[in-house]
């Protein structure tokens, strides 16, 4: 459909459609992955992480419309990850005196706007979608929320999808969840 | 120290009744009480020198950023001449913020509200429809500009006060500024931003960050234990014998004015760099084998041309790691042992800004020096994100703490309890210490942070 | 005006401190502060009559609708025989609401909590299980009914006030009525509203709309730029020469009690129309080719009826398009100009409901004449819809600013800054101008927000 | 009652001028005051006994839990001699909570922000580097423990005060006591929890619920109106003169302290159960034929052991069935009549536990008798969690009114309406009445919340 | 697809394929399920359960990591239901005086990450899918929120599917909307 | 299905199966239109939108559970637009002053409950969906929600689908967020 010609989509390869088999398996690759981190099986989701993986949350300014571009901060970001770091925060968190997770929030991820593409390698696939997380802490009557846009990299293997690059776009400039020591 | 009883709270408590000075003791009402809050936001925040950020972050003339002093937003801009100013951002007019932006650049800031404009440095230029002279006769143009703080750059540090006519960045730093010489103004280039700052909020007054910046050693070995149950400090002789209670030990430094850092004995680490003894080493040696962090063998040669013989000698042997500046800041100049034994330097600093009783704004400033070759200033940028700040596996445990320690203070009873600092030195300085100030070796105390809470009564008994 | 202090805040400052009557200047943290939003809601709120709506909008006997004075729910109701009252939406038992809908019909109001029931004018019935007395028998049933408010009707704009003794809304209005009348009270069949208000919530303290909707004509060239760069008013002189600044001259009322309006000159417009220099044309004819906003040409009939010739002179040349009523209205009744080169008015009425010191509900109500034909009904409300209220591509940027106000008064230096009106008239009312008030002639000056902010004074300092 | 005024709020008010003691009035503004509020906490969740939960939900040597006593979070836990202890979960050295989890098992509280250790008594066991003695030298370990509070086990019912030397929890309960060993002592093995209490937040103030649960019986018809619509009680004869209203015939007790008891009659269900009129049954057959709510006609022996037989005769005649304690309780002991004519009973203790001046937590414990037949213990929970707490359709239309009237109480007026309790008894205990304590017969009438207010204000008006 | 092998997915049959007719069927009957309860339509909703439903609402425990498994607390519940319950319930609320919920709040559940399993009979499925539930009343301007994981079992009949079993998993251990007189 | 014969269909034609073909590219193209809106494409997405657009968000009103039919207010609105004033909107967003939305929000549209009617035109569908709209300005640690249900028609053209009328119910009678200088 035209919106592939949408300025949203430059760089992006030919849209995977909605129904296709790859897209379902991607879709439920997604819902896989909310389960296994929002019931803190974090060593599980690690296994669907590629070891080429790179992750990162750039922060956001607020600026002048006419600067739109210049919004998302890629220089000191939020987070700022790679396949072996991301495997330590898990032996840390999964450990005994993570304190700022344990005991862990609990966390919910609700994935929806997912739009696959294909690359110009065959295995490998490149996915826009939602994520938006809601956290409760302790005795807190609110929730914390962190919506986002998720531009990521999947690669097919055998059982399934491995990510190997997640970019997380958030909403705040000033961030009001305490911290990130959670996986979005 | 004056004994003053300061302002009285609505329920007739005296601000000196929070502190017991006899017994290093300090009511834990002191981090929820919106009345002494406000009263902070009046003698501290109004009154002192506060850091709003590095100029290197505004390196073109026009260049501006909003900041904040207090619960005050400012303008840090760098006006036509390519000096720095601040000034508050909040018009003279009707009260209007003059930027709702982040930063940019300009060279004239608008108001959006009614068009009053204002140069760079903050001087009112003129109202739309000049010809009705909507802002009036009363006062002069002169009088129209943007509130101006006293401003003074330090190691390119931007630092300002409403206090026009108090004591000097200097002054306020006293004995210690020997010792931040050789974080900030160490090298010839000198440092810059890796990027704009982290902001994040936590639930937590700012004080609980602030007491806790300076020099809290000791919370390390049981807040930071998964440090000493995994990875480069783990060992199998469980938390209070591991390595990580051996990195501490070094000397730490008091001031009057809150001030404090953490000098830690290098020793070990050279140790294992070289394996020699760092007594048969000569200064250049050690610096040469074990360059501060975020330099590299070659940048060394600076320090020879910024620093004075004593300054070197503690750099090699016990230098600043961790500490903070009073009242909302923390520095972190990290030497940190890599899987390959290698050391990868982090430079960070870190701002508390208030924003009410329970809520501060986490500010966190990435640094790298200018000469710090790319792929190295990458390297500490990543180390630095991954332990520190929002996403800090290390810092996390600490800013996840302070929000439960402002939750007791509103208890009716918890208000009452107390915040203890009875762990006293006995030491004294290092035999041979070169250095100023209040000087003690050993294992960490409590004396800096009470220091802290002493300069925190100072101010708040003062009077106006 | 009485020299009173007023009370004094916790930190002993005086409400007289806040004021500078020489200067002409307002300390900003009028605008944030708890206090002194806790004496408004006593001596502003509880004292002085309220807009609460439109009698259109209960027009059945039993109709009542859920509205608000200060922060205290009422109930505005029309009775059995037909009038309207307005009373407390507390009960006189345990202070349940007694209703918690928003709109609707009944005879008997009761309450869900124990059942006490009461008339549609807040008359007491009684209590379930009447032969238990459960209403007790130490008060009489005439005790036991709603808090009435004092209600008055003027052009079918309900008001009330908890002043049961004080000034009629028409001693409270003033000269002003003069020129409201020209606006609430010139068809015999009056005003209808379009529907039920827009109600939003906006972050901001209630007096920096009330202040703006004092007559801040000035802001229009900046802050509603986009209709200079584009649309109806856009032309190539830029801004400040734009049509804009054109459409603008006219002549400001201001009033005492802090009621304005800005008298707008239609020649412009009548020129664009006829063809015809105004001064060739009579009043009628003037009416007639450029009816009030709202009106055809054939319903001007009714201003030769409604209207004395000196307020037919003011209609025809500089009717009040724009302006406020003390302390949170303003009114809107705007000749918009067409693409197609007609003119279609818009109708509108807003309250500014104080919700704590930072926190205002928008309420917009829309009008129509009963008697507009439909089909311009409808291009009246969708027209007040996009320009005005919640989706108002002109309002929203005014409602945008005043949280950024309210914030920057919150900070310790914002808190007092000031905000300022000294823009003076020094020109006087327009030659051969016939009506009453204080009325300046040309471009808008500050006079009319500085009266309100006198009455503030006024009213803030005055005896319990 | 002694004649204070009590402490001034900021306006110049005083307590006293809250309470007109002669027309049985309050004033609204009680139920949003964050003044009064704070003042309470002090005064009142500061100094009486306040009930933490119960025994069962700690059976093992280290159990602990986390609860609240007014703002203060508290660790109940069961010591190693099994001995249930209170303390403040607040740090001693920096105010860190000494736990964040809800309950567990742990023999040794480390804080865990520098390591400080306490035994499950509070006591202080020691810190972090033993050989560096951070915890000072200037207190004794004696002296760092946790502070503890007094606490008393009644009925396995957890209570605690900070008033180390105040009255007992006997002194406290008074006469009162008489009746509530008829719910909590009346079986040999006693209650026990059916699990964790229900927790959630409901937007009012907590006396919106705690003078409500002083036995406030009148709002049943009307709030709980459905009942009579649909149901086991609904009925043609409409909602005065439904079953719901014979239902609630009976006798009220109340109390110096506040505390209140509805003791209802069992007549009518005893009729429909047995077709005998009462009074030809013995209390022994009145008992096993309608046993106390949650025992079987088997259970009942244990009452001829643990019940004198005055305290029988209330039992079979008019036990309580639903009530308060002084200051924040709600009891339930229902007797629920089934479809299938037979009757099962649902027991329950809630507390409201305040969390701000318009905020509270209520805390739903459901009960079983340690003795119930599983399966009737099944049918109980489920009953109980279907009708009361987070989902019960009985008390989500209470809990649903408590905001509105909290609302009501922040208006400028609203403030100054007042709550009323002038249906005053005439009648006294009923004939032959056993039991001691201030007893009134017939349909509830307002006294037992009366003398809740009244007791409030004596406490509030104390002196320190 | 291999996350059958997850922990998250013990107990569950085989995974019905994104995709496949019946888990369309199935999202179809969760979009209706949504638009009715949202719309007040509790008669017609009711008309979608089974009559041997249980429907339950467990607390939540803030606990050290260790005990993640004990977070579910399933002795007392929020809501602890049947279909009889339910229908006492519905025609409460659909009454006159069920005040909590009258005037009722505006509601709106927002379906996502559903996932279909098969189990030992053919006509039923477990259903694992979450629900932001937002809420709102009066004039509040905010809303409550329950975001939720929803464990269900659905059973195929003629004209589409009933709901036999829910177990609705929360996030706050402090709940903070004032009650569950609203349908999860 | 029989979920047609509910009263929430009345007056929708027969229902698009989820997985229809026309029913992906449906979907599709509201993700493609969050992801323009989200992304300040404003023109783009007004590229989306068809010549005779009837665009309205009616509001609430909190009244007893008898009247729930007249809690959608439609005498005044909250927006009443069509295609010439939502154009005259995006100009002045674009613009250099629109300062209710310059700088701009940080919005993120949540597209679920998607369900698709055909109606008596075949090139035309009628729409029911969800968003969850979350809404961030400036330095606010909170969020701004705006959930709401939308009733669409779309028209489908050579290149996709152009909306021509789109109704949102939103859930709040006092509206929290400060105005409705976005789309819905
Ligand atoms: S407020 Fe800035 S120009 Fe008026
Ligand atoms: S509160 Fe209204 S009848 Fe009791
Ligand atoms: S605060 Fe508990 S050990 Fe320091
Ligand atoms: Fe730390
Ligand atoms: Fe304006
Ligand atoms: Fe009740």
């Amino acid at each position: 459909m035209s919106e592939t010609t949408f300025s949203v989509y430059q760089g992006l390869g030919e849209p995977v459609a909605i129904g296709a088999e790859v897209y379902n398996q991607i879709l439920q690759h997604y819902y896989t992955e909310a389960l296994l981190l929002d019931n803190m099986k974090l060593q599980e989701w690690g296994s669907m992480l590629a070891e080429d993986l790179v992750y990162t949350v750039p922060m956001r300014h607020t600026l002048d419309l006419a600067s739109q571009s210049k919004t998302v901060i890629r220089t000191v970001m939020h987070m700022d990850d790679n396949y072996r770091s991301i495997m330590g925060r898990i032996m840390r968190l999964c450990g005994r005196s993570a304190w700022a997770e344990n005991p862990p929030s609990r966390i919910r991820r609700f994935v929806s706007n997912v739009q696959v593409f294909n690359t110009d390698k065959s295995d490998e696939f490149s996915v826009i979608n939602y994520a938006m997380v809601s956290r409760n802490r302790f005795d807190d009557d609110f929730f914390d929320l962190i919506p986002c846009e998720r531009h990521d990299k999947l690669r097919k293997v055998d059982n399934g999808f491995k990510l190997f690059e997640r970019e997380v776009i958030i909403d705040q400039a000033l961030l009001g969840t305490p911290n990130l020591q959670i996986f979005l | 120290m004056t004994q003053k009883t300061g302002r009285r709270l609505a329920d007739g408590t005296a601000i000196s009744d929070l502190v017991d000075l006899e017994m290093r003791e300090v009511k834990l009402r002191t981090l929820s009480d919106r009345e002494i809050y406000d009263i902070e936001q009046e003698k501290i925040f109004g009154k002192i020198w506060l850091l709003l950020g590095h100029e290197s972050e505004i390196p073109n003339k026009g260049d501006f950023m909003q900041r904040h002093m207090g619960e005050d937003s400012v303008i840090v801009s760098r006006d036509r001449k390519g000096e720095v100013h601040v000034m508050l951002n909040v018009c003279p007019h009707r009260g209007m913020k003059i930027t709702t932006h982040e930063s940019g650049n300009t060279n004239v800031h608008t108001c959006i509200y009614h068009g009053w404009a204002f140069k760079s440095d903050g001087d009112f230029l003129g109202s739309p429809v000049a010809d009705q002279c909507m802002h009036g006769k009363m006062r002069g143009k002169e009088e129209l500009g943007l509130t101006k703080a006293r401003v003074t750059l330090y190691g390119g540090l931007v630092w300002a006060t409403w206090n026009i006519n108090g004591p000097s960045l200097e002054e306020f730093l006293g004995d210690t500024k020997w010792y931040y010489d050789m974080l900030y103004c160490r090298s010839k280039k000198g440092l810059e931003v890796a990027g704009p700052p982290q902001r994040f909020i936590i639930r937590a007054n700012w004080k609980t960050a602030g007491e806790q910046s300076a020099a809290d050693g000791y919370h390390t070995l049981t807040l930071h234990r998964w440090l000493g149950e995994m990875g480069n400090y783990s060992s199998d002789e469980g938390t209070q014998g591991s390595e990580l209670a051996k990195e501490m030990l070094g000397a730490e430094v008091s001031s009057p004015h809150g001030h404090a850092l953490r000098c830690i004995d290098l020793a070990r680490k050279i140790v294992k760099l070289t394996g020699k003894d760092p007594s048969e080493l000569s200064v250049e040696e050690k610096l040469r084998a074990l360059p501060p962090p975020g330099m590299t063998s070659e940048m060394v040669d600076d320090l020879f041309e910024t620093m004075t013989p004593e300054q070197l000698e503690v750099m090699a042997w016990m230098p600043p790691q961790v500490g903070g500046m009073f009242p909302n800041i923390i520095f972190e100049f990290l030497y940190l042992p890599q899987p390959d034994g290698t050391v990868v330097g982090s430079l960070a600093l870190h701002t508390y800004v208030p924003k009410g009783p329970d809520k501060l704004e986490f500010t966190n400033w990435i640094f790298v020096e200018r000469d710090t070759p790319p792929e190295l200033k990458e390297q500490m940028i990543q180390q630095s994100v991954q332990l520190l700040g929002t996403s800090g596996m290390v810092e996390s445990d600490d800013s996840d703490t302070w929000p439960h320690m402002t939750l007791s203070a509103k208890g009716a009873q918890g208000r009452n309890s107390t915040l203890k600092y009875q762990a006293i030195y006995e030491t004294g300085k290092p035999e041979g210490w070169p250095g100023p100030g209040i000087v003690n070796e050993g294992f960490t105390k409590d004396d800096t942070q009470w220091h802290w809470w002493k300069y925190w009564y100072e101010l708040m008994t003062a009077e106006d």
